[in-house]
């Protein structure tokens, strides 16, 4: 028979006092039943002290809260360790007061419930079983994979909180995406000089291995223990080891090649942009002639995305404003959700930038050598009838496609990340807070989740230079072994598991005890091996448990007996 | 990297300060979570589901979940129902007085988060629309709460359910009228997803969009845009409406606004008008500039002042910022803060 | 490996009808792998057998086991104090594992609870497809690694059919033509001459599975 | 005797199910009384054998509550549970037990209004269908 002791938390007050007395005497007649104590507020501390002295006395299986929600005990009872004499998964909590008292019609119905909500936890806290801390060193080694704004971002504040970074880039020079702009929407810099001093910092800080023409091949390992086999630019191989990865690979565009887009005229983003730069006079010239009337065309390739919006807005003011164009801007709806963006809109407006908002694709032709676009503009106060609208244009401005760059699926593959429904990497699950892969250790940042603007971008490193500093500044991981774990003799090796964890944290691994084969004539050993969960990597979801076909799995803190005897039905 | 203990003062429990509280816990930084309202959560706190089929990205949840966490920490002291009263010092060197009650409490801060957010926007202002006037117009707010904690969504008149809703919006953002020159930048995704998930939940209800631009959010939003598009329940109208009038007999609520379609000006019946109101500035967020001496921006949100004051400001009353971008912006402030407190040490 | 498919509980339910008490009995190996009859689905099963009887007052005792393998003798031998008990066996192993009990215990009946599907490969969790027919006689090196017998529908040595149409089977239009994933695949490797040699009729009745059983004796292990 | 009062199983997510029904506590929404709420870290910890025991076991309706698709803290732990579900619906039917016994309910922390009414619900509904004839 085990030893449980119950505390009842009355949580000053919210269980009423006759409601108390009733619960008491039910309890004190268990036969299990150590002791029966009664607390006004048992997270404040001097209760947790009281607690404390009269758990020293020891001999007890278990402990029994009998009070609140457990999600008001629990982590100050197990995450924070707080100093009490017996482990902290041999708590459990009934939870009275939200499921039974507040639940209930009548308090005889309460009672009841209350009744056997307390028997069912004292038969699941009498099959629990103590749980062990372990740590893991963090050495402070943090791979970066993509030297564009992001990565160069996060590689110089990690750099400046004293954590040695590798930056890995697969071209031959840093800069990425951003580099094809030429100034940005809501600050007065030109971004070559702003991005050549950000390079400049990260080449010259000693604390940075910046490996260019270098390409990761293969990883291995967890949390704290990775090995990254990277390739370099003469095809010689090192392995890096490293605590964590940040994945900052950015986006690729896509340029409709098709028809009239191949035309001189019809050119993209960048293409603007490097024009504006390079021309300094008074008017915009082409082929010797000036360039009078430009049209944009967004929201054919990327409607969700803003970037193509802000700066269509940014380049149709330099177009009005330094070179006296017309700018027609051709849109389903004009993205002003970015800071400072409306009054740059309303900006555009004044200074004459037409602005058409179409349902139906506007056509391209070629009319004497210049693009005609018609649009039925359904913004517009007028009749259908009245929609349609042509413009002659020297240049049509259009989108071009973000897609994932073409390594991405082979990355999501080799750091064992998902990959969203439009195949960047992790895309949105609001449970990750946006800069968390499924994978503990590894973070995702910028466009490679999705493409933004700079801002948002720079905004996404530092968020991603506060996830990794705040994992690595204590210099070790610590972490409960309230995980899942494969009993090697039962694993029938299926990889049932591996494929299914969310979190990649199950691998095969060799086991000396099971299936040793030795190859004969070189005494090596080939060995069939088992699966294996890391507990530093695991987040004790168990999804492998219930799926594993040969029950070789157990969850170490909610074992099958626990969940049977919350069910209320014990074997 | 040890760094001295030293108090960080953050000034609003919502979803941000809870944010930066949280991540400087992880870094190992204690701080003092300081809120105005008896509980924490702010204004996100009060929102419910938006989820239909499947989750819409809204991130309802993801505060419930971190108000739950914050409270299980012990390394946060969290002082409700406090306010700020006077800030001497500067540079990180902070001594904030704060009234709890009556009570008069004095801080010391190396350095202070604020995250006092917002204010929804008054949707009385818009003497148009008739909000405070005809019990069936109610803004977005009102709809969250009325989902949330109720479950059922109802007329407030009879507590029947509508049979037509339609939603009204940038009320007080994007309006020249009221002085808001900019985009709230959270409306047309609420205002979507609550479409859709009323949708789901009553597949008899019509919902009308009155909308100028939309403004997209997030990764999945085209796919969420595209099934808004496709339900044969939800139309989607490029026309800020100009009036609401309310006819007493059938208590309906007539709108009148401009058809694309037709070229004019024309009026339909709604059982149920929510205003999608944007996000202005609070007057205690307002008192908490003028006390520690910052500036506001063109749009009359909080600008950041440059680090070395030892003050930073994260989340909405930074400009309108949703859950998603409020907690990512608050990392980065908790980054900023850390690096702050490692110079000084 | 052995890939299989629990039969439905219905059929089961009917030759199960006049025992009270049953032993059902999984396999720790390939039918795990493929989750038709590891101790997981043993535990499924046998509740869903004990609910069903219920159901029409007529209640059934289910004890469970689930050997390593129960294609070998000894240990199908090891459940022999267990299957004393019983009055009939459910074994949800492989056609084989069936048969090594019926072999051992002859006055017990022994009922099959999956349909042993074929020699296959996993796709991904949850999808498994066949990759060979146990001909006695493998081609496979003529044919790219790719076996005909299995993936082709008219099991064609010297395919493809006039039907397979854009790489796909005409018999089964969601499965790839075997024929062209072999010319494909011969093609990649620079093997395409193999195309053009005659791979000669297979003699089914001599020395595959029409000829009988098929046994095979290796006299340097016999003991 | 009294009138039938079903007895329902409730597993609840961490995530979602079990901070919903305490939500519906705070909020003091009255529950069905023969409910016995089993808390898991995540639906994926839901193995199907524990639907048919409790079915087995005297329960006359089980209900999952996991997160809303694309809301799951670890990813996929809803749609594996899901998965259990159609594979518990399968035998159910094939041994003529209603598959309505076993039903799973999408909602999320903030939920408690929908957590009760869908636990009333099913109640209702299983008082019409009448105990479950498999328990032991």
């Amino acid at each position: 028979m085990p030893r449980i002791g119950i505390f009842i938390d009355t949580l000053q007050g919210s269980i009423p006092a006759s409601f108390q007395e009733k619960i008491s005497d039910y309890v004190k007649k268990l036969p299990e039943i150590a002791f029966c104590l009664e607390e006004e507020n048992l997270a404040s501390s001097e209760a947790l002290s009281r607690m404390g002295k009269r758990l020293e006395a020891g001999g007890l299986d278990g402990i029994v809260i009998i009070g609140g929600s457990p999600k008001l005990y629990e982590t100050s009872f197990q995450k924070l360790r707080h100093p009490l004499p017996l482990n902290p998964y041999l708590f459990a909590v009934a939870n009275i007061r939200e499921q039974a008292l507040w639940l209930m019609l009548e308090e005889e119905a309460a009672l009841e419930r209350a009744k056997t909500i307390i028997s069912k936890t004292i038969r699941a806290v009498s099959h629990s079983k103590p749980i062990e801390t372990q740590s893991l060193p963090l050495k402070p080694d943090v791979l970066i994979l993509g030297g564009g704004i992001t990565g160069i971002s996060i590689a110089q504040e990690l750099a400046k909180a004293g954590i040695h970074v590798f930056l890995v880039e697969k071209g031959t020079h840093l800069g990425g995406k951003a580099l094809e702009l030429h100034r940005f929407y809501n600050r007065p810099l030109e971004v070559r000089k702003w991005m050549d001093e950000k390079i400049s910092v990260v080449k010259n800080n000693p604390q940075i291995t910046l490996l260019t023409q270098t390409e990761l091949k293969r990883l291995e390992g967890h949390l704290g223990r990775f090995q990254a086999k990277i390739q370099g630019p003469d095809r010689t191989e090192t392995v890096l080891a490293v605590s964590a990865i940040v994945a900052a690979t950015g986006y690729a565009s896509q340029r409709e090649t098709k028809g009239i887009y191949r035309h001189k005229r019809v050119i993209v983003f960048p293409e603007m942009e490097k024009l504006l730069s390079e021309t300094k006079g008074p008017s915009l010239l082409w082929d010797g002639k000036k360039i009078e009337m430009v049209t944009y065309l967004l929201d054919g390739v990327n409607e969700d995305i803003k970037v193509d919006s802000i700066n269509a807005v940014k380049q149709a003011l330099i177009l009005q404003e330094a070179f006296q164009c017309q700018v027609a801007i051709l849109c389903k709806d004009v993205k002003v959700a970015a800071d400072g963006m409306e009054r740059l809109y309303r900006k555009a407006r004044e200074k004459g930038v037409l602005f058409f908002k179409y349902e139906e694709p506007p056509k391209l032709s070629i009319v004497n050598g210049q693009i005609q676009v018609d649009v039925k503009d359904t913004a517009a106060i007028q009749k259908r009838e009245q929609w349609p609208v042509s413009i002659l244009s020297d240049f049509v401005v259009v989108s071009e496609a973000f897609v994932p760059t073409p390594e991405t699926e082979s990355l999501s593959g080799l750091l064992k990340i998902h990959l969203g429904n439009r195949g960047f990497l992790m895309e949105d699950n609001p449970q990750l807070l946006r800069v968390r892969s499924n994978r503990r250790g590894i973070f995702v940042a910028g466009a490679c989740r999705f493409p933004q603007e700079v801002s948002e971008s720079l905004i996404e490193a530092r968020a991603v230079t506060q996830e990794v500093t705040a994992l690595l500044s204590k210099g070790t991981y610590t972490y409960d072994l309230a995980v899942a774990e494969v009993d090697p003799k039962k694993c029938a090796v299926c990889y049932t598991c591996p494929r299914l964890c969310p979190h990649s944290a199950i691998t095969v691994e060799k086991y000396g005890e099971k299936n040793v084969y030795i190859t004969s004539g070189t005494g090596q050993e080939t060995k069939w091996g088992a699966a294996k969960v890391d507990p530093a990597s695991c987040y004790g979801c168990g999804i492998c448990v219930a799926e594993c076909p040969a029950k070789a799995i157990t969850l170490q803190h909610l074992t099958d007996a626990q969940i049977y005897a919350q069910m209320g039905m014990m074997e | 990297m040890q760094l001295e203990e030293k108090e960080v003062l953050i000034i609003g429990g919502g979803i941000s300060g809870i944010t930066v509280a949280l991540e400087l816990a992880q870094s190992g930084i204690p701080s003092t979570l300081i809120e105005r309202e008896p509980s924490l959560g702010g204004l996100s706190a009060s929102f419910c589901c938006k989820a239909s089929e499947s989750c819409n990205k809204c991130f309802a949840c993801v505060v419930d979940k971190r108000i739950s966490e914050i409270h299980q920490r012990q390394d946060i002291s969290i002082m409700t129902q406090t306010e700020v009263m006077g800030v001497k010092g500067n540079g990180g060197k902070h001594r904030v007085s704060l009234k709890k009650g009556k009570e008069r409490i004095d801080l010391k801060a190396s350095a202070v988060v604020i995250a006092a957010g917002i204010n929804p926007f008054d949707a009385s202002q818009k003497v148009e629309y008739g909000y405070g006037r005809f019990k069936n117009v109610i803004t977005a707010k009102d709809l969250d709460e009325m989902l949330r904690y109720h479950g059922a969504l109802f007329r407030p008149s009879d507590g029947k359910l509508p049979k037509t809703i339609t939603f009204f919006q940038c009320v007080g953002s994007r309006d020249e009228s009221i002085g808001n020159l900019y985009c709230s930048q959270v409306c047309c995704a609420y205002a979507l997803r609550l479409i859709k998930a009323i949708r789901y939940q009553y597949p008899e209800v019509k919902a009308t969009f009155l909308y100028m631009d939309i403004q997209p959010a997030g990764a999945s939003f085209q796919q969420f845009l595209t099934s808004c598009r496709e339900d044969k329940g939800i139309r989607l109208i490029r026309s800020l409406p100009s009036k609401v009038y309310h006819s007493p007999l059938s208590d309906t609520l007539r709108v009148r606004f401009t058809d694309p379609e037709r070229g004019e000006v024309v009026e339909d019946s709604f059982d149920l008008i929510v205003l999608s109101i944007g996000m202005v500035l609070s007057k205690e967020a307002k008192h908490l500039t003028e006390l520690f001496g910052l500036n506001l921006t063109e749009d009359g949100f909080i600008a950041s002042p440059p680090p070395q004051t030892g003050v930073f400001v994260t989340g909405a009353c930074s400009g309108p910022k949703d859950i998603d971008r409020s907690i990512l912006h608050a990392k980065s402030a908790a980054f900023l803060v850390q690096q702050h407190l490692r110079g000084r040490s | 490996m052995i890939k299989a498919e629990q039969k439905p509980i219905d059929e089961i339910l009917k030759y199960l009808n006049p025992y009270n008490k049953i032993l059902l009995s999984g396999c720790g190996a390939c039918v795990t792998v493929c989750h038709a009859g590891g101790e997981k689905e043993v535990e499924l099963l046998a509740s869903g057998l004990r609910m069903a009887r219920q159901k029409i007052g007529k209640k059934i005792e289910v004890l469970e086991i689930t050997p390593a393998r129960q294609c070998e003798p000894e240990f199908a031998l090891e459940m022999s104090e267990t299957i004393e008990k019983v009055e009939a066996v459910l074994s949800i192993s492989c056609g084989v594992g069936v048969q090594t009990l019926v072999r051992h215990f002859p006055k017990i009946p022994i009922f099959p609870g999956v349909n042993t599907s074929f020699l296959g490969e996993t796709i991904t969790h949850g999808v498994w497809e066949e990759r060979c027919q146990a001909c006695g006689n493998c081609v496979l090196e003529k044919t790219g690694g790719i076996c005909p017998i299995s993936r082709c529908a008219k099991q064609l040595l010297n395919g493809p059919c006039g039907g397979s149409s854009k790489g796909k089977c005409e018999i089964k239009k969601e499965a790839d033509c075997a024929w062209q994933l072999i010319y494909d695949r011969l093609k990649a490797l620079n093997q395409l001459y193999k195309m053009e040699e005659i791979i000669p009729a297979k003699r089914w009745g001599v020395e595959s599975r029409d000829s009988g059983l098929r046994r095979i004796i290796r006299e340097d292990l016999k003991v | 005797m009294s009138a039938f009062d079903p007895k329902i199983v409730a597993f609840c997510c961490d995530q979602s199910g079990y901070p919903a029904a305490d939500m519906a506590g705070t909020l003091k929404l009255k529950l069905p009384k023969n409910v016995e709420i089993v808390r898991v870290p995540c639906a994926g910890r839901i193995e199907t054998i524990y639907l048919l025991k409790a079915l087995e076991k005297g329960a006359d309706g089980v209900l999952v509550f996991a997160c809303y698709e694309e809301n799951c803290q670890f990813l996929r732990g809803n749609l594996r549970a899901k998965g259990r579900l159609s594979y518990a619906h399968r035998m159910l039917e094939k041994i003529g037990l209603e598959k309505e016994r076993i039903e799973i309910c999408h909602l999320a922390t903030n939920s408690g209004a929908k957590w009760v009414e869908t636990l009333r619900r099913k109640s209702e509904q299983l008082k019409k269908m009448g105990p479950n004839p498999g328990k032991l």
